[in-house]
């Protein structure tokens, strides 16, 4: 174990598969030469050569679709899209054709490939650079989707979509780079796909979160200790395949549930994850599930608008209150 | 110069190429005959008088060279080496099809033959065609990709993105564009700003050439060379091959944009016609043997009926498998 | 009144809006010439002239840009997407510009554009040609969704989405295209946005659908009046504004619910309207709602399996009748 | 030649593009000292050492013409007329600002001044310009759009495609690249298979030309000569102005990816001292007139980012206001 940062334990992920498969390479928009945006990349190009690490052109479309062609001639890509806004450029490529190639060929290719993108809000990045689109890729069958809440987990769920035949989208915070926490040395520290991480065991109310809205359900199940309401905090770590199983079991528990997801709430997953509980858990619910969620409106620039419309510590807190007020 | 067509390939390629020409008809028109039955549903894009395109490119590339082509591909396939049978099936939307009935006419795939699919998002094969020139240059198998397109396919975004991604990457890219003159109804002239495909590569310091899309020699000649360049260069490459199909864009067109004058000016100029005449007047064959060859197909296309007609339905748990594997 | 069909309804009024307002205008792929690849555009071209029907190249993400280009210039485009899988070339001008340009620009301008797209599956299109995308357009924030079941919802809804000022998403279902209706004649017939349309009245469960679902939905009720059960249909009409109220007081009155959608099921729009009936009748719900949906998978060509992928009548009635069980 | 300069423009315009030179310097300057103190938050894009590019493109147009750009485009915005102080409150994030707060630095938007925005994806922008060219022409109204994009921006599909349509729709539309050899750190030859962005047009039947984009005089003549030709032809033109940031590409960005030398070399070049230096050598102005200019810029700025610090931030509901209306 070390502590690393969540941006150093993908770093490392990268570096421990490439060297364990040379077929695994990565590119994306200043990605080598200048190490990433984010700095995820760094030190890749050195370790490993401007063959296997590779700036672009900005042509997002182009960056998903050449990975598609390389992962069908028998490559393991990485492509990067620099923030996941910009996959609304290669939704023809993700959707129309990395999602679909497996199945409409009747299954006779494999697809190795994992789009990595940071995203989230919170940043004062305007409307435009600031989306959290995990509900796009959920809603859409042919991909895996990882959405990992700490370093260890996006070590683990990251070496996972590597080796896996099909195609991951594997979803950044851009808030939680720099976050730090313990991460397993082990380089077959691997994190099965589909399995919720219970990441606080509680009998009152479960907190279903995934990504940065782990880390302030976290919070605000320390906030809600010290009033005696004792919570259970599910991590989803993937969207796709989702874990149900683990979040009916733990409602089972606690009959009460708040889901929370910073993407916009209409149409959001957290209407998913709540109808999935409803569905398996309509007997035993106490009161309904309640969604905390981005607000639906492109994102302000002004912080203090900004602040509205992500899900806050506070946010949670009053929700789990709500669901626990006995109006029901 | 006909005279000389042995010097340009032997008479036995020669006769090959009529011969796959005659099934590409055969095969197309007797989808059009399954569709009107019912047989055949979807969308439907037949390749009748385009083949030699398809027939001349394949015949110049090496067998594991990679092909990708749009929705109008059962040619393509077919020309590379695809069952028939396995095709039809495939149309029909039955298990034996070749991919288990799952993709249809738009989407054929046969990964032994490097046949790397029918895509039936226009341009959406650009970037997969560069794709895999990457991954078979990265692993220095010597190989190309040969990827097929319409002319009306390079208004997308995906074209000029691909194009300039292979000149950078210095990938082996052979672009062939299969201008036919329309995009559904739409003249190529109405809809590019230069109508003259070939000439659409100089921003990107890729050389081009046109080439007569009817004549198969003429294509086979056309992509040796630049096949060789790509492969030598590994470099992208552009041809433009001048063709026409003389249906309607599917089979839900009826094709009213052109006038019968335009259609027939074409029809006059039929590859498997024309191929046929040339071998004639080359010695290489008698009418007989054409006859021959062309009744061959017939057989092999009805036998191709026939198997797609008696065979199995996918089973229901299909429609769960294939997705993650 | 007259009867028409549902390509006709909308035929109608696409010209009764381009004669009333000169500054309507449409374009697309073989829109003019060819007069649409479905015929929805048949006469436009005659009637009003080149420079107000026009043909594009194959280029989605530019007719939409150049649609929202135009409405800023002070025109009212009617883009048209020969098919709505095809938006998803043009997300990035739909999402990332489109949507948020009346908002990041601080509400200085008007987008008054419709997009007008066929879809739905059930022709054997295969998987890049079958798409049911309402979802993605109703989660997003920033454009109205409206998606008409009858040739008069079609025109009434078209006509008020053309003179509306902020973006429309307007979803033609191809199987409905020959479909068959009374059309009231009246030039002013305009359906106001946001407002369902009880369809059929019942007291026994709720059916909430939309476009071809809602057709789907009005024979499952047929078929189970026969067996003395009692349904009332919700046609959803628009996805955004979502009519909450009439679906909850449907539901109040009922106690069961069954929701279909064409769409993917997991994050499909169904969960988004039973997290809203469990939300607005946690009290008075009888039994969890159903959810009819699209398979989670890319549609198959073959007729046998691409049946199973969409919703039928038959899934409704059994749906129906699983609220109906008593198992609660 | 530099004695002809008011044959090519009155002294007093050369004098306002020398003031509007030193307003852009003093007011991005003054942003990076606010980012600094955290009043100026989000990604901030600078563009000391492009001004020329803006102030002769600006003064060449006409005032009624649509602008467009990326999100490097406070000075683009602020030449065209739009006020200092509001621009800074636009990037404090307050309810004075431009767009009340909600666009920020990337989304500046400013319709009475025909200053059509600011988009931050990159190759946003251009078919909407093609949009509304097409508006313009369609309301005979005269106008021309000048759309502003970077070098890089031309990798994009987006590129293409509004290229090709501006010109098959015959559409007034003034495509004018700054091009400063590089998208965040990558250089232009490195993404570009011609790095001559002018010579991309080729494939559109689209002219175009490269200017001196270091020169604001040489930039305004340039613009002069492809608007008028925009206007009177009806038809899109392109412009490819060399120039060069002389921070990193955003306050992020530390610019390690160039050397010393290359930084040097063209901070030689900067425009603001030299048209500074010939307005002095054609008698235009003496140094006093030029400081006098420069104080009055940073005064301008003061104010603004006095008025910025003062103004109310946006009232909670303004956070569903402007959505649908
Ligand atoms: C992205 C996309 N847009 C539109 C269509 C509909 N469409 C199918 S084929 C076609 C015309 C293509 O013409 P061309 O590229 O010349 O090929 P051809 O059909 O002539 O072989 C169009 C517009 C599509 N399939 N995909
Ligand atoms: C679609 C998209 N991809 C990537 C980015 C990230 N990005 C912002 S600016 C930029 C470089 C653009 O360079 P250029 O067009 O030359 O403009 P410059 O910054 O030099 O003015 C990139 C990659 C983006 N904003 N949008
Ligand atoms: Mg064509
Ligand atoms: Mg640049």
């Amino acid at each position: 174990m070390a502590e690393m940062t969540y941006r150093d334990a993908i770093n490392l992920a990268l570096k421990e598969e490439m060297r364990r498969d040379p077929l695994v390479v990565t590119w994306g928009e200043d990605v080598a030469l200048y190490e990433g945006s984010f700095k995820v990349t760094r030190g890749l190009l050195a370790e490993f050569g401007e063959e296997r690490v590779r700036d672009t052109p900005i042509s997002e479309n182009t960056i998903i679709g050449v990975a598609i062609g390389a992962a069908m001639g028998g490559l393991r890509p990485i492509p990067e899209l620099m923030t996941v806004n910009f996959a609304l450029l290669a939704m023809d490529q993700i959707i129309n054709h990395m999602t679909k190639i497996r199945y409409m060929f009747g299954g006779q290719v494999k697809l190795p490939l994992v789009i990595r993108a940071p995203g989230g809000g919170g940043s004062q990045l305007a409307a435009q650079h600031s989306q959290s689109l995990e509900t796009f890729f959920m809603h859409t069958p042919g991909m895996y989707v990882a959405v990992p809440a700490t370093p260890a987990d996006a070590k683990g769920l990251l070496k996972t979509a590597i080796r896996d035949d099909n195609p991951v989208m594997f979803l950044e915070h851009e808030l939680l780079y720099n976050s730090k926490g313990e991460v397993p040395d082990d380089p077959e520290y691997l994190i099965p796909f589909g399995r919720c991480d219970v990441k606080r065991t509680g009998s009152d109310v479960t907190i279903v979160a995934y990504s940065r809205m782990t880390i302030l359900a976290l919070a605000a199940a320390e906030e809600l200790a010290k009033e005696k309401i004792d919570c259970e905090v599910v991590d989803l770590r993937t969207l796709t395949p989702l874990d149900s199983e683990t979040i009916v079991a733990s409602m089972q528990k606690t009959g009460r549930g708040v889901v929370v997801e910073e993407c916009w709430r209409t149409c959001g997953l957290g209407a998913e994850i709540a109808s999935r509980i409803y569905e398996g858990c309509f007997d035993v619910l106490l009161a309904p599930v309640q969604r905390v969620s981005g607000l639906d409106v492109p994102m302000p620039y002004s912080r203090k608008l900004e602040k509205l419309c992500i899900p806050q510590v506070a946010d949670i807190v009053a929700a789990v209150k709500e669901t626990m007020s006995g109006k029901y | 110069m006909d005279k000389h067509l042995t010097e340009i390939l032997p008479a036995e390629d020669l006769l090959h190429m009529y011969e796959q020409t005659a099934l590409c008809r055969e095969f197309e028109e007797s989808c059009a005959e399954q569709y009107t039955k019912g047989n055949i549903t979807g969308f439907l894009h037949l390749y009748s008088g385009q083949e030699a395109v398809a027939v001349g490119s394949t015949k110049a590339l090496q067998q594991d060279d990679y092909i990708l082509s749009a929705y109008r591909e059962h040619a393509q396939a077919i020309v590379r080496g695809a069952e028939p049978k396995r095709v039809m099936a495939e149309l029909f939307g039955k298990a034996t099809g070749l991919c288990k009935g799952k993709g249809g006419s738009m989407h054929l795939f046969n990964p032994e033959l490097k046949f790397m699919g029918g895509y039936a998002i226009v341009g959406g094969q650009f970037p997969i065609a560069a794709g895999l020139a990457f991954a078979t240059k990265f692993k220095h198998e010597g190989r190309l990709v040969a990827c097929f397109f319409g002319d009306a396919a390079v208004n997308q975004g995906t074209f000029h993105e691909s194009l300039n991604w292979a000149r950078v990457w210095e990938l082996p890219v052979l672009f062939i564009c299969e201008n036919n003159f329309y995009g559904i109804g739409t003249e190529v002239h109405r809809s590019s700003a230069l109508p003259d495909i070939h000439r659409r590569t100089c921003g990107y310091d890729v050389p081009s050439e046109r080439v007569d899309g009817m004549d198969a020699i003429a294509v086979y000649q056309a992509v040796r060379h630049g096949a060789e360049w790509v492969r030598e260069q590994s470099r992208p490459y552009l041809l433009e091959a001048m063709t026409y199909r003389f249906r309607g864009h599917s089979m839900a067109d009826p094709g009213k944009y052109r006038s019968t004058a335009e259609l027939e000016l074409w029809k006059s100029r039929d590859p498997l016609v024309n191929l046929g005449k040339r071998l004639v007047e080359a010695g290489i064959a008698d009418q007989a043997k054409l006859d021959a060859l062309r009744a061959q197909a017939v057989a092999v296309v009805q036998e191709a009926v026939k198997f797609a007609e008696e065979s199995p339905w996918p089973e229901d748990s299909e429609v769960y498998a294939d997705i993650f594997m």
